[in-house]
């Protein structure tokens, strides 16, 4: 890693740790930002739950809309988080040193936002934790067998385990916060929250050994949450999501949301906080190969559903698909495969792979066309069901966009947080990578 | 002083946990409300052994049981006036033929008395009255021992857990538990 | 019901004091529990059970048919109006009109005290007494004038006891009374005056033909007995000894009635006498008259199928078809006279319809003058011309208006509006302000039927009654008691009436009744009979009537047009709103009518070629100019209407009447001309042509189904006759299943649905939202898809090779009560289930409102409360307490009724015994006039439901999806073009 | 206060520090603590601690995730047994979903508790005798042993070029 020759074990500390200095201005004017957003989205909130559902633009038969889109968003980005942070781990991929806190940052608060959304779109929010089975008077549990339920189980597993494994990766980093900062509200904090790390041989055994295992676990679960969330669709009969690649196809689909976001999100930091010397090119061309491969998957998928609409010789289902390229939401449709499909294309070409601006648009652009393909699954599949008679057209109204505003302003309030209070580049894995400061060259 | 925080908070907590069980699971009130008249039930129903459905007739008939009509009331009250005695109700002293002539008087005025409702089921609760007394249960197996109340309160939290609790204890066969446990049987 | 009489109005009274425990079941399921009150009866009521239902036997008075209604009283309130099973007229069902009388009961907008006019001419409340005696003075005033005669009391049909008091009401003060019917049907008098010398309209008995033709005869809709006729259409019309009956409908509009219709056959407005007279030619020509043509052979032979073909736009082929069929397929009937093709020359037109029964020797079979319509007696177009007139002339010093809205109805050239301005005092008996009694100086409120004693005789051999279900909802009082009261009062009238009250007087005219019943025995137990049995019915003998020679002279013309636009413009009574008294209902607004399934508002049909003409779409606005004035409209592409027509519903458009009813719509009557049928006088409704050009304006037309073709999705399905006779092969092959199919123990409820039979009326649809609490919306919300309507009829216009080159279907679809239902599993918290019984359970007060099962539910059946609907004072007294009202944020559907499953189950375990069949009727199945509904238990193999499920045109809607749904629908059965 | 004295040699470089240990070792000083600003194999191949025991926390912990995830779903469903779509009341497939994510979430909650317990976060070794700079650059071996020892930990320490040296308690 030539990039990295400059770099000294001292310098990570100091540059990482810089990054958690007083808030300038710059961060003020987007932290500030998103607090009135989310306090809007807050407003948009209890204005619903005050007047009821209707206030969104849900109609028969159009029962779910822009706040599952939202939820299947927010998990899918979710994904990439603990892809990187776990999968790669297992994988011994290196690059992923750099940039997997701020994936795992990511995913723990996007499956944070992720979390609202089921209860948002509830009729009775109220009554949420009807969901959960706990004893009670009525004698009565839940039903195991509903898909919801395994959301509620994956949703919520998902969440224990990536912010555990966020906060484990992080202990060592915190205690060497610890030992840099002097003032005494933020010493005690880090204090209590490196738990005591010295990082003597004895913590370092057991800690491997366990970070290891969280991996080894986040990486199934990661494939099962999003597994489970197309079987909210996959497990109905309708047309449209009542398919059995569509497992898979979320995953993929989740992995390649995911890394979007996290060029989108790593470009500005890393010109911000001048972290050129650790989000190295070679980071991104290595998200970039793997941005292929799950655009691969996913236009595979779009292409594979046409098909089997056709093969199955079903006029609901062929309906179905004819509807999406050609009806009311054609455009949308479109949106999705460009973004997707033909978007990630210039891809294949290593120059363009290495040029971020390129590539931070690219990101964009799949954020924008994953957030579509959800909307297209949920939207378009309920607009045109068995049933003629029942067909119908869903527009958002201004609180739902006003709700996935304030949800974008919740991560985003995090993702502020997170930046200047916890290491977003991973220190002592960092070191990792340097060479080991030796008296004698190892021969 | 974090140590004192942290020692506090063990029985803060257990407070708190305790008095949320005790607010949930509290046996309710035995205080009834304050109704129009202080009719006391221990004197019709247990003094002098009216039987139930001597006033609530409609119990075996209909999923309502009844409250009586003032005319009801008036045809006992018609002759009765009552002592002129002070009585100790539930802790505040009456005296007897006030009360009576309260009854005496809604009936001169052709006024229906706006008793306040001790038992009150919710309204997505299709409960009837005339199956469960057919079935030969004890009004004083729901309503407890009203003969010795004066102001009649709610002896038993009626929600659902008692309701499924008898049912399941009194079920004869499975066939018999099915239909009791089936939501339909008392919610649509 | 029974016991006492003369206390029936001071018994009920006491109903007054509601709310005993249980009244207030119907609260929302609401977390909190607000400190509730119950309130005993004062005295006891007799008879009356708090929380059991009582059932009173009285007349509808939504139309002139008079059918006998049961009302369902709880706690002192009228919750539910059946048909009365023993009404001869509609034997037990009802229609979405009748339905909705309770909530003209507890309209809001309705009077709710004596008003009168201030100098400001602001109506404002008094009492009744200074309201009588503001009455009485006028009166004594105008006959100290010695102006005795200038009274008129115009009143609508009202053939009964209120009839004859106000007819000797009239008689002692001079005046006159005048009965104004919208749709009198005039020109079906005349035609048999013509015709067979009789000046009454007859019944006809269409379920003993075997062919029915019909000339724009909506029967299924407005004319003359719609529930009584749709019923007797379906036993015609249903498939039963392998055959079905043939129901032909001439009309240049594809009403509801040609949508049920084997052969719609589309004509040019105003030219079916012609037509009728061509099949009268072509089947004597052909030699297959029984009675060979008589003296009409000459008339007839002028009809040449060529020439009538030319003159009515009618192929040649399709006249000698009807003309073969109508002879051959014996007995047979031609009927006509719809409100919507009466053009000025209606009379020649239903003279020829006559001519053409006569030649196929229809008269007597089914044509019965035997037992005539009351409705006859109504007085002529003419009497209201001239009482408009001599309202005008100021000839008319007191006006009472009882019923009738004629300024909402007659055609504006009538200027009855000003006329009536020019009447000193107008009094009003109105229930509600409309657009005649804003103008009064005076309204008394009458109570409704609901609320008063009454009787009501539609036809020579029916004597209804009506009595009161509950005491009156607001200050109102009977008009007949006002009468007598005011006869009191009035000085020289004293002594006039021996009754004080409307109900003696009542009595005393029944005891004339009872004299010409038998007069034997106790006129006591014959009242009480009659109360229960809901009137007196006598057998009507039929009577024979021939042929008069007059028909000869009748000259057969082609109608006359005003304006010389380039559309017929026809202007069609609507089945919901009838002449637009319904207008203020919202369960009638909300109801889908059946072709457009457009709600809350008007529309002008325009043929897709017009529009394409014209340049308009769906949604865009018309405007139809015609001599007399312009009207603004939606326009709905429709293919049921001739390219040169254009046709608006009346009933809607008024100005005033409620807020439901106001300020909705356009009213077609007001760019009609004052034309009348030459003939008979009547008002001839189809007698303009209009100009139409598109304005620049566009709104969404509001319907509740956007689509028109089943996009071969195979829902409605049908079988054409010719395969069905020769036997269908039932396939039964079962696809390997994961899970052991399910098995019930005693009740699997199900429901089996003949497409056949259903005819698309929503007479289903309104009685399930008087059953279960369902909330209506309004016009927005159901814009929005978002009606909450748990039956919704589906209409698929088909592509056929017949004539008009597409069918129509209907479906009702509601939840399927699905056996393997998709609805179930997904729901996290089991709020939806299945019971033991076959029942898909919806638990509201479990629901979080996930709506995961709604998106599931293969059939799109389920409604969501996306907010809390509420019910404006006193509407929400109707709501049937054994069913919870939803709250916001939960999900609900058809339950198959499962409150009177459940007290069915808890009478029969009273016996000990299980539910039998047919024991008890499900709402939908309880209203449906065409009786296309049967639900019953699967598991009782004897059931009705049973058979008919396993039935050869059995099938399941989207079988293939293995919901195994707990409804079978039974092929419609289409009849191959002749 | 034991008999015990602490020491601490403090190093730059990493192969400095393994020699330490391995001298350490050789004079017979095997209570040793190696601290390290990241985790290297080469500190766990010389300390040659036995395995670390958190596997069983998780293998246990995943096992009864797993047996908690069937008890539960069927015995909640038995509980009151409510037909949905004709599938039996304890229906295995779809209760695979709960149990799979049970004995993951209880796994890694086990994991967790067998990295505090086991690696004695906090109470390892005194406050004091940490530095700072282990958590930047800086290698760290601490000696604990009688306070004879001291004086020849001293001077293997120094010999071996440590840059600092800590005595606890001083």
């Amino acid at each position: 890693m030539s990039e990295q020759s400059t770099l000294t074990y001292a310098r990570v500390n100091d540059d990482v740790i810089r990054m958690l200095d007083k808030p300038t201005f710059k961060w003020w004017a987007l932290f500030i930002p998103t607090l009135i957003f989310v306090g809007f989205g807050l407003f948009c909130f209890i204005h619903q739950v005050y007047s009821g559902l209707g206030v969104a633009g849900y109609r028969h038969p159009i029962f779910w809309g822009v706040y599952i889109t939202d939820f299947v968003f927010w998990v899918g980005i979710a994904h990439s988080g603990t892809l990187i942070s776990a999968i790669l781990f297992l994988f011994r991929a290196n690059f992923r040193m750099s940039i997997y806190r701020i994936a795992e940052g990511m995913t723990v608060f996007a499956v944070l936002t992720a979390g609202l959304f089921p209860i948002i779109h509830l009729g009775r929010p109220w009554n949420f934790y009807w969901l959960f089975p706990y004893p009670n008077q009525r004698e009565l549990w839940v039903n195991f067998k509903s898909p919801l339920l395994w959301d509620v189980f994956a949703v919520s597993t998902y969440l224990t385990v990536s912010a555990l494994f966020f906060f484990i990766g992080m202990i060592p980093d915190i205690a060497a916060i610890r030992d840099r900062v002097t003032e005494v509200p933020r010493k005690i904090v880090y204090s209590i929250l490196s738990l005591g790390w010295k990082g003597s041989n004895w913590e370092w055994l057991h800690y491997s050994r366990a970070y290891l295992f969280f991996a080894a676990f986040a990486t199934p679960l990661v494939l099962s949450v999003h597994s489970v969330v197309s079987w909210d669709f996959a497990m109905s009969n309708l047309p449209g999501w009542h398919t059995t690649i569509f497992a898979p196809y979320f995953v993929a689909g989740a992995i390649f949301s995911g890394l979007g976001m996290v060029i989108t999100l790593t470009v500005p930091i890393r010109k911000i906080f001048h972290l050129e010397d650790y989000i190295t090119l070679d980071n991104y061309d290595g998200m970039a190969k793997l941005i292929i491969l799950t655009s691969g998957i996913v236009g595979y998928a779009y292409a594979i559903e046409f098909f089997m609409a056709w093969y199955s010789g079903s006029p609901a289902e062929w309906g179905q698909f004819y509807y999406r390229a050609t009806g009311e939401y054609a455009l949308f449709y479109w949106i999705m495969v460009v973004c997707n499909v033909l978007i990630p294309l210039p891809l294949w070409f290593k120059s363009i792979r290495r040029n971020i601006k390129i590539l931070f648009i690219v990101s964009i652009f799949i954020n924008i066309g994953m957030w579509f393909e959800r909307f297209n699954i949920i939207v378009l599949s309920l607009s045109h069901g068995f049933d003629p008679a029942a067909w119908g057209i869903y527009k958002p109204s201004w609180v739902e966009l006003g709700i996935t505003v304030g949800s974008f302003a919740w991560f985003f309030m995090f993702f502020l947080i997170f930046l200047k209070t916890l290491p977003s580049v991973s220190i002592a894995e960092m070191k990792e990578l340097l060479p080991v400061p030796r008296k004698e060259a190892k021969t | 002083m974090r140590k004192g925080i942290k020692i506090l908070s063990v029985p803060v907590l257990a407070i708190v946990i305790l008095l949320g069980f005790y607010f949930y699971s509290a046996e309710s009130s035995d205080q009834g409300p304050v109704q129009p008249i202080r009719f006391s039930h221990k004197i019709h129903a247990g003094e002098d052994q009216l039987p139930c459905q001597f006033c609530h007739s409609f119990v075996d008939v209909s999923p309502n049981p009844g409250i009586p009509s003032v005319k009801k009331c008036m045809g006992c009250h018609q002759h009765i006036v009552g002592r002129d005695v002070d009585y100790d109700f539930d802790g505040t002293t009456i005296n007897i033929r006030n009360e009576i002539s309260k009854v005496r008087e809604y009936w001169a005025n052709k006024e229906p008395i706006p008793w306040t409702k001790v038992n009150s089921t919710p309204g997505y609760l299709r409960f009837t009255h005339k199956r469960h007394i057919k079935r030969g249960f004890e009004c004083a197996q729901c309503h407890g021992d009203v003969a010795a109340m004066d102001q009649v309160y709610s002896a038993d939290r009626l929600n659902m857990g008692f309701c499924i609790t008898c049912h399941t204890d009194n079920a004869k066969d499975h066939e018999e538990l099915t239909h009791l446990k089936d939501c339909l049987t008392c919610h649509y | 019901m029974s016991e006492d009489k003369k206390g029936g109005i001071k018994r009920r009274d006491f109903l007054k004091i509601i709310g005993v425990a249980g009244g207030t079941a119907a609260v929302a399921s609401s977390c909190s529990e607000p400190v509730e009150q119950i309130i005993p009866y004062v005295i006891p009521p007799e008879g009356i059970i708090p929380g059991v239902p009582n059932w009173y036997a009285s007349t509808c008075r939504e139309c002139p048919a008079g059918c006998g209604i049961l009302v369902k009283n709880r706690e002192g309130r009228a919750i539910k109006i059946e048909g009365n099973s023993k009404s001869p007229i509609n034997n037990g069902a009802s229609c979405a009109r009748g339905q909705a009388a309770l909530q003209g009961l507890y309209n809001p907008d309705r009077i709710k005290s004596p008003l009168s006019k201030n100098d400001a001419g602001k109506l404002q409340p008094l009492g009744w007494e200074e309201a009588e005696k503001t009455l009485t003075e006028k009166i004594e005033q105008l006959r100290g004038n010695g102006k005795t005669g200038n009274i008129v009391f115009l009143s609508n049909h009202i053939s009964g006891t209120l009839g004859k008091l106000v007819g000797e009401w009239m008689d002692a003060l001079g005046g006159k009374h005048i009965e104004y019917e919208t749709f009198a049907h005039e020109p079906l008098k005349e035609a048999n005056r013509i015709s067979f010398g009789i000046d009454k309209i007859p019944t006809y008995h269409i379920d003993k033909t075997e062919y029915l033709l019909s000339f724009g005869a909506d029967f299924i809709e407005t004319w003359l007995s719609p529930v009584e006729y749709t019923k007797q259409f379906s036993k015609m019309h249903s498939y039963k000894d392998k055959t079905i009956g043939k129901f032909v409908h001439v009309e240049p509009r594809a009403s509801l009635t040609a949508s049920s219709a084997d052969q719609w056959v589309s004509i040019k407005p105003g030219t079916e006498g012609i037509l009728a007279l061509g099949i009268a030619n072509a089947i004597v020509q052909s030699g297959q008259s029984p009675s060979g043509g008589g003296g009409l052979r000459g008339l007839l032979s002028q009809y040449s199928s060529g020439k009538v073909s030319e003159i009515t736009g009618v192929p040649e082929q399709t006249i000698t078809q009807i003309a073969n069929e109508f002879s051959s397929m014996q007995p047979s009937l031609a009927i006509g006279g719809g409100v919507s093709v009466t053009s000025t020359n209606a009379t020649e037109t239903l003279v020829a319809i006559n001519i053409l029964n006569y030649v196929a020797g229809n008269i007597g079979d089914t044509v019965d003058f035997g037992d005539t319509l009351t409705i006859s007696n109504a007085n002529s177009f003419q009497d209201i011309t001239s009482l408009a007139s001599s309202m005008e002339n100021g000839e008319v010093d007191i006006l009472f208006l009882y019923d009738v809205n004629p300024v909402f109805t007659l055609p504006k050239q009538l200027n009855f509006k000003e006329s009536l301005g020019k009447v000193p005092f107008v009094v009003s008996f109105s229930s509600f302000i409309d657009e005649t009694s804003e103008l009064a100086n005076i309204i008394l409120p009458d109570n409704t039927p609901i609320e008063s004693w009454g009787d009501y005789s539609p036809r020579e051999s029916v004597h209804a009654l009506i009595q009161p279900v509950m005491s009156p909802v607001f200050n109102t009082k009977g008009t007949g008691d006002v009468i007598l009261s005011v006869s009191g009062q009035v000085e020289e009238l004293n002594g006039r009436f021996t009754q004080t009250t409307f109900y003696d007087y009542l009595q005393d005219s029944w005891k004339e009744i009872w004299t010409g019943a038998s007069g034997v025995g106790d006129f006591d137990a014959f009242w009480t009979e009659s109360l229960e049995n809901g009137g007196y019915y006598k057998d009507a003998a039929s009577k024979q009537v021939s042929i008069s020679s007059g028909v000869s002279r009748v000259k057969f013309s082609e109608p006359e047009f005003a304006g010389d636009g380039d559309f017929y413009f026809m202007a069609y009574p609507s089945y919901r709103y009838y002449d637009g008294r319904g207008a203020n209902k919202p369960w009638l607004q909300e109801l889908p009518e059946a072709l457009s399934t457009g709600v809350w508002g008007s529309w002008v049909e325009v043929h897709p070629d017009t529009a394409k003409k014209l340049n308009v779409e769906m949604g865009d606005f018309l405007s139809l100019e015609s001599p007399e004035g312009v009207i603004e409209t939606q326009v709905y592409v429709y293919q049921g209407i001739r390219p040169d027509t254009l046709s608006v519903m009346i009933g809607q458009g008024h100005t005033s009447y409620g807020r439901y009813a106001k300020d909705r719509g356009v009213n077609p009557i007001d760019i009609l001309p004052l034309s009348t049928d030459a003939l008979s006088g009547g008002f001839a409704w189809l007698s303009t042509k209009v100009k139409a050009s598109k304005v620049q304006k566009h709104e969404q037309f509001v319907q509740t189904q956007y689509t028109t073709t089943q996009h071969d999705r195979n829902i409605a399905q049908a079988v054409a006759l010719t395969e069905l006779q020769k036997g269908l092969h039932h396939e039964e092959h079962h696809e390997p299943d994961f899970y052991p199919p399910r098995e019930y123990d005693r009740y699997r409820w199900g429901m089996a649905i003949d497409l056949q039979k259903c005819v698309g009326c929503g007479a289903c649809v309104t009685a399930c939202y008087a059953e279960n609490n369902i909330a209506f919306v309004g016009k927005d919300m159901v814009a929005k898809r978002r009606d909450m309507a748990w039956i919704r009829i589906e209409r698929y216009f088909e592509e056929s090779n017949n004539d008009a080159g597409f069918e129509t279907r209907f479906l009702p679809m509601m939840c399927q009560q699905c056996g393997n239902a998709p609805c179930e599993p997904v729901c996290p918290v089991f709020a939806t289930y299945h019971n033991p019984e076959g029942l898909n359970g919806m638990v509201y007060n479990r629901c979080v409102g996930t709506r995961y099962c709604a998106n599931n539910c293969t059939y799109k059946v389920r409604k969501f409360n996306w907010f809390e609907y509420k019910w404006p004072e006193p509407l929400n007294w109707q709501l049937n307490p054994d069913v919870t009202v939803r709250s916001m944020g939960v999900m609900e559907k058809c339950s198959f009724c499962v409150q009177r499953i459940s007290h069915a189950k808890d009478l029969a375990k009273d016996d000990g015994r299980d539910v039998g069949d047919g024991e008890f009727k499900v709402a939908c199945e309880q209203a449906c006039p065409a009786e296309a509904i049967v639900f019953g238990n699967l598991e009782d193999h004897e059931s009705k439901a049973s058979k008919l499920s396993h039935d050869d045109r059995g099938y399941k809607v989207l079988a293939e999806v293995n919901t195994e749904p707990g409804i079978t629908y039974l092929k419609k059965v289409t009849q191959d073009k002749a | 206060m034991s008999d015990k004295q602490g020491v601490l040699g403090i190093f730059s470089y990493l192969d400095v520090t393994i020699e330490t240990v391995k001298k350490l070792r050789d004079s017979g000083f095997n209570n040793l603590r190696v601290f390290s600003p990241f985790p290297t194999h080469e500190i766990e191949e010389v300390m040659d601690e036995p395995e670390s025991i958190v596997r069983f926390f998780t293998l246990g912990g995943a096992m009864l995730g797993a047996a908690c995830g069937v008890a539960f779903t069927v015995l909640t469903s038995m509980d009151w047994p409510i037909s949905v779509s004709a599938k039996p009341i304890v229906s295995l497939p779809p209760f695979m979903v709960i149990i799979f994510e049970l004995t993951i979430l209880m796994g890694a909650l086990a994991t967790l508790l067998g990295l505090l317990i086991n690696s004695r976060l906090r109470r390892d070794t005194p406050r004091s005798m940490y530095d700072t700079r282990f958590s930047e650059d800086k290698f760290g071996v601490m000696i604990t042993c009688s306070k004879d020892g001291v004086k020849d930990v001293e001077e293997i320490l120094t010999s071996q070029g440590a840059e600092d040296i800590k005595f606890d308690g001083v």
